[in-house]
């Protein structure tokens, strides 16, 4: 329940978000437990409205009304000056939330442009965040360093007295980057961060933020509906679905053995980059929506192996094998009356690419 | 009566510049001002092009040639081997046979109208009969899967998913039976789930109808799925082209290659290096090669001589100076000096 | 055209119910006026009584009377000068918007003319040219008020207009082939719908505000009554030196009604054409029924130790 | 060689300063030619029937020269007039008042600066006020504060002659905690003494107190409107997520949300000088707002076009003004995207 394990920067439990209050009100996000260790970089995928913003602004209450935290507990150890104290961020204060924001925890929004303020120069950003959690730092040290952020993420000084509407979408979304490193935090969270932008340059981005990662060591929760991305970045992957967490599995584990039939339909919804062009169906049907979820697993509308209690159960998320994977589906329970498919039960040792 | 392989539509040389433009209020133009240069593209009967590049490329405005919404500041247009006037307005006949699919199906219907408006519109248009109106726009659902029709004619945009409105946007355009289909980026804004689905019915589509299909997109491994041919676009330009998979599977033009690379690909892991640097990353040559203030493989003619079309046999081609003969690059630097 | 619905709330109800009130005392306001407004047979300065319930004028005049026949001048000069105006700035905003280039400079210089030019000297000028029986015609002034008041709605249609141009459904509707003339009408003019009402919710404000501006300078013919004409006699009389609140609150009220009215009907139009302007706050009451201890405050979400949603519902 | 965009629009944002000026330009000529061309056009022939009363009130002399004014009598064609018209324009001849027997632009030089100190004043206080209280309204949004909503909804529709006459009555006639009307103390006579600075800023307080108030409510709903719009913005999200302290981030909002309000400015400032010249009807104030009503009561044709353009002008110059300052305030404005 607590935050015992000394290498753990967060840990979550139980977390829970609605949106609207009363009658209005829908589950955005349920049941969401998770931690992440120092310097590990945790993946979220799901589709849209899958809930996976909706958990990352709920945990650094930042979600907007009427958007309500309804269960959970949230823990962040804190570093530097604080080394060793835990905070409860679901109990936090107002100032004690405005202490932590941004020296510990910093965020990446999907549109850079929209998440700059249009009418300060880039340099002003980097002042501003400097100043406030900084007050010893002078004008020139400020500016020393505002350099030495966009250095580290290949962008030239003189950016600083550029406007964001004067930068390209690559540009901006680098300056976010430097920006949310600005106050070495110890976790970093990123909302899409490179949606927005053409393959090539997310790419380079996401090189930089390995570099990055290895180089100032912050763990950082990536949210993504690109799952062969995440493969690629994240230590740890969670799936969500309908507001839950469906899978969870260290990433390769993930990519080479899925055992959620969601997680099987989203890879099997890229086509491949090489080998034999045979044909893939995705995933039948369409996301459920939110105000009126299908009762039992919320995916078995589309789901090719469901039976009787997938439609009026709700499974739970358990761990299986070792390794520490979990998934919530019935399929894998020992009562499952459906033999698990071969797609679905592959050692995770496989060879890569094997799913085809 | 048409086969498979056909020649339907034959675009030569087209090219589109974009003179400076007056600001008008505070809205500005959806697709940006680079041009399109001299691109020739050829769609056939039962076959799909699928036409790759990042924004900006010059991918959309090509379309919208071809759709006769944009014209052309230069080059032609061969529909059915007959040659278009592009000096003329489009006609009615034009809009009958040349059909665009838009990217956004949220924005590409009407949010006041129903999807019964919608797919009537088209018919009407092209002359259907009223009394088959309704028959017609059910049948064309049918054919894109939303069954049953009845369900979906009276509903309103809004309250149906983007995978549902991505097929009512098709439907609207197969209404009237065309016989080009072009696909401006018909999944990237949709829900990854569904993503396939909607490619799967454009192949079928292309294949029981023989469809000419352009299919347009900035995600080269759909292009892989759907294609019988792909063309690569940089800059306004088609850099590389070849039919089935070869692109992908042994590509040539640096460009190619370094758009491959930077598909997350988990299957190879190996960290790419990522020469992340702004000099690389912006900007286009527009006397030499375009790609040339990017190309790690530049030479000295890439940057003040445009490289033409060089064919490596078999539909495959690059423009690229790499792929020309060392006779080829002599006799440029000579004439150049 | 299901998806134009305006939010019903409170707001908007309590708009349409006094818009409606003045709506329906326009229809029978000079039948059931207890007494000739002209009539200057009573005892002067009565305060409100049973006789006379807004009381009477220095000359001897009953304010009811003429607060009930004044009503329909006002409100007929106001929504013909609102409808013609808004007629006019569809017309202009939607060719302008729509077709672009050469129709869209004239135009909009036209209305930036119109914009920019004060509107009411330029109403006191012309209107003190005009005929002495032009003057008196409502109708006319009416007309010469949608005059100076459509260039408003004539730049926000336009503005929209070219938003809507742009976006893709009206490609598409370019693709398929569809004509000038019908997507503008059937595509876009569907879309502009709530900025329309908007735009004629304001054009009748500002003609009500305008014409009994006029009325009070005593600038249209003083002896028709309107709830203008009845603040310029309120005022040459000098009834605020005397404290007559009795003779001037009236007119001065029932048109600030009228606008608020008009203005609370707005405030729905507005949420719906700006989804960010809905109420997303809760009012107190609401707000301890769900348990929320204090206004969800910007960065700081909520935290509700149990849910709201019905159990069942998640299963 | 290599550029980012084919074609650079590097300055739009002086081109688009420089078309504004151009529109009102264009739009003080076209007053001009209104001006020019309305008595001469309107049914009834207003000026006929004008000189018509005059004969034998006025001298033989003012009668020609409102005729030469308005093209009466005289045998010339209307682009000999109207060329005649606009070289008098141009030397700042805008003919002789009627009824005051002085040259128009003496008249109004004599009375422009009352107005332009009390409605300019009025509009600059009501401006920021209005402003500031929309930002703080935009802000507390959901808290109990919302209930002054339908209060300024209220205010707002008030006529501005209503609002002005109850100030008088309630404050004035009733209460005496102001004087009842005039610009300063009749018994003093207009110097650089204290006593008649004091006296014209005692007699203006009411005046201005009731501009402020009827144009109050309009800013300060518009600010409230795009200071939530301008909330649900990311940057205002991600100044909370940067830590920094409330009134930070409602400055961030603010800055922001205040530009639509500066681009709207232009616009009302028409509107909010054409109430306001009533303000001088109600408070027999001195001022072209007074002339106005009184040029139009006493048919002074050539004072009522006098006024007309001075009114025009002006308010042309403040729309300039404003679009300046949107451009200074707006970076984006300034300077080209690039994309």
């Amino acid at each position: 329940m607590s935050l015992t394990d000394a290498n753990l920067v967060l840990h979550v439990s139980n977390f829970s978000v609605d949106y609207g209050y009363a009658d209005e009100a829908i589950r955005a996000v349920t049941d969401v437990s998770f931690s992440l260790g120092r310097s590990r970089v945790l993946g979220v995928a799901g589709e849209s409205g899958s809930g996976k913003s909706t958990l990352v602004y709920g945990l650094t209450r930042l979600l907007r009304a009427p958007g309500v935290i309804t269960a959970g507990d949230v823990r962040l150890r804190l570093s530097g000056a604080r080394e060793g104290e835990i905070i409860d961020l679901l109990a936090a204060t107002e100032d004690d939330l405005r202490a932590i924001r941004w020296s510990e925890i910093s965020i990446v929004m999907q549109s850079a442009l929209n998440a700059l303020n249009p009418l300060h120069k880039i340099g002003k950003e980097f002042d501003e965040v400097l100043r406030v959690h900084d007050g010893r730092l002078s004008k020139s040290q400020r500016r020393q360093r505002a350099e030495e952020l966009l250095a580290l993420v290949g962008l030239q000084p003189d950016r600083l007295q550029r406007y964001p509407h004067e930068l390209s979408g690559g540009q901006r979304q680098r300056v976010m980057i430097a920006l949310a490193l600005a106050l070495r935090p110890q976790l970093v969270i990123m909302d899409e961060p490179t949606t927005a932008l053409d393959v090539v340059t997310q790419r380079e981005i996401v090189s930089e933020l390995h570099e990055l990662r290895e180089r100032l060591g912050f763990a950082l929760i990536f949210i993504t509906h690109d799952l062969s991305l995440l493969v690629e970045l994240a230590d740890e992957i969670m799936v969500m679905y309908a507001g839950r967490i469906v899978e969870r599995a260290p990433a390769l584990d993930l990519y080479r053995a899925p055992r959620h039939p969601y997680t099987l339909g989203l890879m099997e919804s890229f086509p491949p980059l090489s080998g034999e062009r045979v044909a893939m169906t995705g995933i039948p049907g369409s996301p459920p929506n939110l105000k009126t979820p299908p009762a039992g697993c919320p995916f078995h509308p589309r789901c090719a192996y469901a039976h009787d209690r997938c439609r009026n159960e709700m499974p739970p998320l358990n761990d299986i094998e070792d390794g520490g994977r979990s998934v919530a589906c019935w399929l894998h329970d020992p009562a499952s009356p459906v033999e698990v498919p071969v797609s679905l039960s592959r050692r995770g040792d496989t060879t890569p690419g094997g799913v085809k | 009566m048409t086969t498979r392989g056909d020649i339907v539509l034959d675009a030569r040389h087209l090219s589109r510049t974009f003179t400076a433009r007056r600001e008008k209020g505070f809205f500005k133009k959806k697709y940006g001002q680079r041009a399109v240069d001299d691109v020739s593209v050829t769609l056939r009967a039962g076959e799909v092009l699928a036409i790759v590049g990042e924004s900006g490329s010059g991918k959309s405005v090509l379309a919208r040639m071809l759709a006769r919404i944009v014209p052309p500041t230069s080059g032609e247009l061969w529909l059915n081997e007959s040659q278009i006037d592009l000096s003329a307005r489009r006609g009615i006949d034009y809009a009958r046979h040349v059909q665009l699919v838009l990217q956004d199906p949220f924005a590409a219907i009407n949010p006041v109208r129903g999807i019964r408006h919608t797919l009537e519109r088209p018919l009407l248009i092209h002359g259907a009969n009223k009394g088959d109106v309704v028959e017609r726009s059910r049948d064309v659902l049918a054919s894109v899967s939303l069954t049953p029709p009845d369900d979906y004619l009276e509903r309103y945009p809004h309250e149906l998913s983007g995978g549902q409105l991505q097929r009512v946007n098709i439907a609207r355009g197969l209404a009237v039976n065309p016989s080009v289909l072009l696909a401006d980026e018909p999944i990237s804004m949709l829900d990854v789930s569904v993503r396939l689905g909607v490619l799967n019915l454009l192949r079928e589509l292309c294949d029981t109808h023989l469809l000419a299909m352009m299919y347009i997109t900035h995600d080269i491994a759909s292009a892989r799925y759907i294609a019988d041919e792909t063309a690569v676009m940089y800059a306004g330009q088609v850099v590389e082209r070849a039919r089935g998979t070869a692109i992908m599977d042994a590509p040539v033009h640096p460009y190619t290659q370094l758009l491959i690379n930077s598909v997350p690909n988990p299957d190879h892991l190996a960290r790419r290096d990522s020469g992340a640097s702004e000099a690389k990353a912006s900007g286009f040559n527009l006397d030499g090669c375009r790609f040339s203030p990017r190309c790690p493989q530049a030479m000295d003619i890439c940057h003040g001589n445009q490289p033409p079309e060089f064919d490596l046999g078999g539909g495959h081609t690059s423009r690229c100076w790499l792929s020309a003969t060392d006779e080829q690059r002599t006799a440029v630097s000579i004439a150049t000096r | 055209m299901k998806s134009l619905r305006i939010p019903r709330s409170p707001k908007v109800i309590v708009g349409l119910i006094i818009l409606g009130i003045f709506v329906v005392l326009t229809v029978i306001g000079p039948w059931i006026a207890p007494y000739d407004p002209n009539a200057n047979t009573f005892i002067p300065n009565l305060t409100p009584s049973w006789e006379h319930w807004f009381g009477t004028t220095t000359l001897g005049q009953d304010v009811l009377s003429q607060l009930l026949v004044g009503c329909r001048v006002t409100m007929v000069v106001g929504f013909i000068a609102g409808l013609v105006a808004t007629l006019i700035s569809i017309a202009v905003g939607l060719a302008a918007g729509y077709m672009g280039g050469r129709t869209d400079e004239g135009l909009s210089l036209l209305a930036n003319v119109f914009l920019a030019i004060p509107g009411l000297p330029l109403l006191i000028v012309i209107n003190s040219y005009l005929p002495a029986g032009s003057q008196a015609n409502p109708l006319v002034v009416g007309l010469v008020i949608a005059l100076t008041g459509w260039a408003w709605g004539a730049r926000v249609l336009r503005a929209q207009t070219m938003s809507l141009r742009d976006r893709d459904f009206v490609e598409a509707s370019r693709i398929i082939g569809e004509k000038r003339w019908r997507i503008m009408w059937s595509e876009i003019g569907p879309n502009l719908l709530p900025i329309i009402a908007a735009s004629l919710l304001f054009t009748i404000l500002y003609a009500v505000g305008v014409y009994s501006t006029l009325a009070f300078l005593g600038l249209t013919n003083v002896s028709t009554w309107n709830w203008g004409t009845m603040m310029y006699w309120a005022q040459s009389n000098n009834a605020a030196l005397a404290n007559e609140w009795w003779w001037l609150a009236p007119p001065g009220v029932a048109i600030a009604l009228v606008g608020t009215s008009l203005a609370l009907i707005n405030f729905g139009i507005d949420e719906f054409i700006n989804p960010r302007l809905r109420a997303a706050g809760l009012s107190a009451r609401q707000r301890r029924r769900v348990g929320l201890a204090r206004r969800p405050r910007l960065g700081f979400t909520p935290v509700l130790r149990q849910s709201t949603v019905d159990p069942k519902k998640v299963s | 060689m290599a550029s980012n965009s084919i074609d650079e629009k590097g300055n739009h944002g002086v081109t688009t300063l420089l078309r504004r000026l151009a529109i009102y330009l264009f739009t003080a000529w076209t007053t001009i030619t209104v001006n020019f061309v309305l008595p001469r056009l309107m049914p009834g022939d207003p000026i006929q029937q004008l000189i018509g009363k005059l004969q034998g009130r006025v001298t033989p002399e003012m009668i020609a020269a409102i005729k030469a004014q308005f093209g009466q009598g005289l045998n010339q064609s209307m682009w000999t007039q109207y060329v005649h018209y606009l070289t008098q324009l141009l030397h700042g001849d805008l003919g002789v008042s009627i009824t005051l027997s002085s040259p128009v632009s003496d008249v109004l030089s004599s009375q422009i600066w009352w107005t332009v100190g009390l409605i300019g004043v009025g509009a600059v206080v009501s401006f920021f006020i209005g402003t500031a209280l929309g930002v703080f309204f935009g802000w507390t949004r959901g808290s109990r504060a919302d209930v002054v909503i339908p209060a300024a909804t209220f205010l707002q529709s008030v006529p501005y002659y209503f609002l002005g006459t109850i100030l008088i009555m309630i404050f004035a006639a009733t209460l005496h905690w102001f004087p009842l009307m005039g610009a300063y103390d009749p018994t003093l006579s207009p110097e650089w003494s204290w006593t008649y600075i004091a006296s014209v800023l005692r007699y203006g307080e009411l005046p201005l107190a009731s501009i402020v108030l009827s144009s109050l409510a309009g800013w300060m709903l518009g600010m409230r409107n795009m200071m939530v719009t301008t909330m649900s913005e990311d940057f205002v999200l991600m100044a909370v997520a940067k830590g920094l302290s409330r009134r930070r981030v409602m400055w961030h909002a603010a800055r922001n949300a205040v530009l639509p309000s500066v681009a709207n400015l232009a616009l009302t400032i028409g509107l909010l000088v054409s109430g306001s010249l009533l303000v001088e009807q109600i408070f027999n104030y001195p001022g072209v707002g007074n002339l106005l009503v009184n040029a139009v009561g006493n048919e002074d044709y050539p004072l009522l076009q006098g006024i007309f353009l001075l009114i025009t002008f002006t308010v042309l110059g403040a729309n300039f003004l404003a679009d300046a300052l949107y451009y200074v305030l707006d970076p984006r404005t300034r300077t080209a995207a690039v994309h």
